[in-house]
């Protein structure tokens, strides 16, 4: 075990475990309005397929998108002001926890009707190819995206026409209270991929350096000309959907259960630890996060929101602007 | 009379038509084990069984699809969406099959189907999940289009619409689900068509419906304090539209503002200025004026979006404008 | 070979084979407008498929819809005056060549949106599920309607709630001008069976008796509670995509070929005869379907237009109608 | 001036265009090896190659949506619907997806997308297959709306819509393909928002495009004869709407009539009686009248279809009304 590999993911992995619950406690307290949803227990896969990747290539979500928006290396600042509607968030407030961007950092959002971005993603893949730029497309999407006719229609177009990208199902077993088997006909969502003539992989998501070497591969099959792969990732959310859930439809053993074996946080930790990193480096870098955090939390209490002039500019582009 | 809230009035409207006929059912994402995104299904599963409430996978024109061919064939499904919102990927389900099915058959296949969920905006959802949808389907001959603002009307409404033979887009004002109103215990079907006068007045007509109902009859009661009588008209049903009964309100008062929450670009906002001015305009001693949610996809930021979604203040201007009081 | 068995079905074939083409002849005269896809070649599917089905059983397809109406039992008349546009026509001329419908025949149209009808289909089915009826629904597309969202949707919830229906592509090898290489990601389009949870069938479509036997296991399936089968039939079509198809994407030879080794009309007459049946009761066959077409074509050239009253009265349906 | 047909003025568009720039790429059903399902196309694969001219599988939100995630990252794609009935299954990457896109990126992300095809009645195609969609389109902020008229417009706005930075709806008068009219051979570009007058007149404005445009410039020579001076104006971009030219106008005729093929609830003809009687009241003489398709589902037999499609009878009828020649 390489721990100067596993180190800097650990830390962004806490990362993002630390700016989703400081974003958890600032929706109670009425900073963050409307849907919230956390990516607590998933880190490994942001961070994972970070690693994996060059700066160059692209990812694109859904609406559970601040963790791929600080693994893509957007600041912590960046995200929890938007998250609290400020003009120095990501998308100048106008976007919030759902509509993160990031155009420099090639993190093309934050998408919030289900299945909807899959075929955008499809498209920036197509972009490359069509330019004969070698970057790829990593599209993420959950189990319960996999009926709706805009994941078809995506992966049936980059099938087709062998688009640079991987398309990958982060399955954490619930849409919204519909556990899979109200949800999936087939046993295993890669059943799917003969269908549109994609390679496909199918492996756990909680250990993060795990999730790098298997999304490699993918990553390179695109990258190669070999054509996209379909991956699902089987994970666990430890929230609710959003910060309006109950979360009735699961009991808190089962929770518990996951949170236990599952925490890919913790697991990374503990990876550190046996292969001999002292705790007080660890400690190190846990307080580093946390005055990130706090940092993050203050930067955003303390922005300006966004001017309605911002509103009226964000309709349409100028035009020429492109071009210039 | 028993006051209920607009969320319950629904469930009771669906709970009584369920009872009553078997033949309908109701399926949408989490309206079952989850008891609806927004409550307004719960305890249905309870009730009713699974095989009537259905908990339907992620897949809006598939499930639309769904109902109606079932409609066609002998069932009276209720379709809810998750949000209308989500009816845009089930768009040509609506607009193709739906509305069209009985003409394309020369009158063969009645579609008895309710499309219905909570529209415009939720507060701070973000531009994908905001949109105000009646400009959409208001144009489509073969839909009935359906809004109503209180309790009362949105029992009367959605039990007429469950027992039509045709297709009903039924939009409820998210932000109206906890708004509580008078609702009588007996049955009660309210016809579509029938516009209602929500307060009578004799210097200007106000034409709303959804959420902006709470904001005009508020400003209203101001105005009625400053000597300014409006008289406030709810269509209730968009498609069709009872402009008769504004028409004539309007030749009274002679003066005509309509608020929504929809864009402002054409929908039943321009329609009803369209009918109005065609039908009263020797009456009209002022042009027409509209308070709309301001024309960009919604913001995220409060402070924003406070003033997108049509204000008081701009309610107050219009009144104020077409009154000559500014 | 049941001669006694292929003989209705031949005349049924040779009946659509002849309306087909003096559609066609009354296209070229300007009796009919808008879009005519004729279903020549194709015949074997539709007749083989009613001879595989019950009465009470519901069949819904494309646009390309004259031969699965006339094969559900509706009149040469009904079909070609709704060709004509006129009021004694299957849609009372509302619908077009598009749009034939024939409640009494369980047949339910007659659809323009590709791959829109496909979840309606899986809806009928969804009816009798619901209504404890043992009926199965048939749902017809052709393959260039596999790609679209419509399929994808219809077919995932039909998987997952093991709905009483047959999935049938029609692989005509052609969708308009394209080919299947170019629309097609996956090589054999019943490798999408498994991602739907469905079993599958996939055989040659030129034999109206094999299309029976085979259709009818994917009924008997549906019908015992075995759920939907994804069924791939391999056909041509003869003629243009539409009447206005110049049909310049592939060769007169291609063509030529295929109709000299796959006429379904010419290939079950010529197993008739070589089962022993005289020329002359397949002549007088022949001439039957002679004078029904004939009397059809006169019947819609005297019908009349449908009037503005019926088509204001086919935009809503009376309320309370249903219940009475 | 040179004439060219309508169909061949796009083609001269998209041709110089991608000449021009290289990330211009063409995508859509039978657009390529088919020359085009009405063969707008005709030619292009053979010289842009079929990297940049796609065939593509029946997927118009796949498409689509492909066209927006490469919009976003640096092409400039046109999407061609065979015709815009099929958007329809599109309607989410549209209204989604390009118009706010920009918006939800808090301006980072410019969508420079062109979809465009042929919309309105194609003759009786039927219901599913005859839609005028502007209604829905131009409800939405985030998009340009284009209903060129003429064969000149077509390609001075369609070169406009390929260079503008953002998504634009571009809607084709099927039954405009053949018409003939003067285009320049030098390149020009029509900008957005700038109405036509199309013929000059003192007695009455009438507001129309597409298809109807020919109608109503045939009915205002005749009218001519019997003495009554029309002025026509073509707005040419429905979104954003030249609504000022439309109004200077109705100032000096005080009459005003709008006709379109969209169906009459709501959509443009709407808005633009909505803003007329607004920004024009006191010089209205009578009120603002539309022609319009009737408020049906197409229907197929050609005796009702012509009916159905707005008529040089209802038309001129309307004139008349707000002339009161009646
Ligand atoms: C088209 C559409 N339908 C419904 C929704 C509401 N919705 C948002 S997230 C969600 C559940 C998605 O579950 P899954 O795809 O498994 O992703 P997860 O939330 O588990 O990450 C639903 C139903 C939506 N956003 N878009
Ligand atoms: C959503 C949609 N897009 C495009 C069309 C136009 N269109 C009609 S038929 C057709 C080809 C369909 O081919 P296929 O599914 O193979 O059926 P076939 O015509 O061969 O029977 C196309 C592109 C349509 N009707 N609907
Ligand atoms: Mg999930
Ligand atoms: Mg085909």
């Amino acid at each position: 075990m390489a721990t100067d590999e596993l180190l800097p993911l650990y830390r962004q992995m806490l990362l993002i475990r630390r700016v989703e619950e400081e974003a958890a406690r600032a929706y109670v307290q009425g900073k963050i309005g409307g849907f919230l949803h956390l990516y607590i227990g998933q880190e490994a896969i942001a961070v994972g397929t970070e690693a994996a990747i060059q700066k160059r290539d692209a990812v694109i979500t859904t609406y559970r998108d601040h963790g791929f928006a600080l693994a893509r290396g957007m600041s912590a600042r960046a995200v929890m002001a938007e998250l609290f509607g400020r003009d120095t968030g990501c998308s100048r407030g106008l976007g919030g926890s759902m509509h993160m961007f990031d155009r420099e950092n090639r993190f093309y959002g934050g998408h919030g009707i289900v299945g909807g971005h899959v075929a955008v993603g499809a498209g920036i893949a197509f972009r490359a190819k069509y330019l004969q730029q070698d970057d790829v497309t990593l599209c993420f999407f959950g189990e319960g995206a996999t009926n709706i006719g805009g994941f078809h229609e995506g992966l049936s177009l980059a099938g087709l026409w062998k688009l640079p990208a991987v398309f990958v199902c982060e399955n954490n077993l619930y849409s919204m209270g519909t556990p899979l088997v109200r949800s999936m006909p087939a046993k295993d969502l890669t059943d799917k991929a003969a269908g549109y003539s994609m390679a496909r992989d199918r492996f756990d998501g909680h250990d993060v350096l795990h999730v790098r070497d298997r999304i490699r591969e993918a990553v390179e099959r695109a990258r190669s000309g070999g054509g996209p792969t379909l991956v699902e990732i089987l994970t666990y959310r430890f929230r609710g959907h959003s910060m309006s859930d109950p979360g009735k439809y699961r009991t808190s053993e089962e929770v518990e259960e996951k949170k236990r074996q599952h925490d890919p946080v913790r697991i990374a930790r503990q990876g550190l630890l046996d292969a001999g990193t002292p705790e007080a480096e660890l400690a190190a870098v846990d307080a580093g996060v946390e005055d990130e955090v706090r940092d993050a939390v203050r930067f955003a209490d303390e922005s300006p929101p966004p001017t309605l002039e911002t509103m009226y500019d964000c309709v349409l582009a100028p035009e020429g602007g492109l071009d210039a | 009379m028993r006051e209920v809230r607009y969320r319950d009035a629904l469930r009771e409207a669906m709970a009584e038509e369920m009872r009553r006929d078997p033949t309908v059912v109701l399926m949408g994402e989490e309206v079952g084990h989850y008891q609806g995104a927004y409550k307004v299904t719960q305890g249905l599963l309870e009730e009713f069984g699974d095989q009537r409430v259905i908990d339907t996978p992620i897949a809006e024109a598939g499930f639309s699809g769904i109902a109606v061919g079932a409609a066609m064939t002998g069932l009276r499904p209720i379709v809810e969406f998750m949000t209308w919102n989500f009816s845009l990927v089930a768009f040509d389900q609506i607009v193709n099959n739906a509305a069209k099915m009985y003409q394309m058959s020369g009158g063969q296949l009645p579609v008895p189907v309710v499309f219905r969920g909570p529209n415009a905006s939720a507060r701070q959802v973000g531009s994908q999940h905001s949109h105000a949808v009646e400009p959409f389907y208001t144009n489509v001959p073969g839909l009935y289009v359906v809004y109503p603002s209180t309790p009362r009307d949105a029992k009367g409404l959605l039990k007429t619409a469950i027992r039509s033979d045709n297709p009903v887009v039924f939009l409820e004002g998210e932000t109206l689900y906890n708004a509580k109103g008078e609702v009588p215990e007996e049955e009660e079907l309210i016809p579509f068509g029938v516009a209602r006068v929500a307060r009578e007045g004799t210097d200007v007509t106000v034409v709303t419906w959804g959420r902006p109902y709470v904001t005009v009859m508020k400003v209203a009661e101001e105005l009625a304090e400053r000597g300014v009588s409006c008289e406030v008209i709810d269509p209730r049903t968009l498609r069709p539209l009872d402009h008769e009964t504004i028409v004539e309100s309007v030749k009274k008062t002679n003066r005509c503002v309509v608020v929504h929450e929809h864009w402002p670009y054409g929908g039943p906002g321009a329609e009803i200025v369209d009918r109005v001015q065609r039908d009263a305009f020797d009456y009209l001693d002022a042009p027409i004026l509209r308070a709309t949610n301001l024309d960009v996809p919604m913001p995220y930021a409060i402070e924003l979006e406070n003033e997108v979604i049509v204000t008081e203040a701009r309610v107050r201007e219009a009144i104020e404008r077409v009154c000559y009081l500014d």
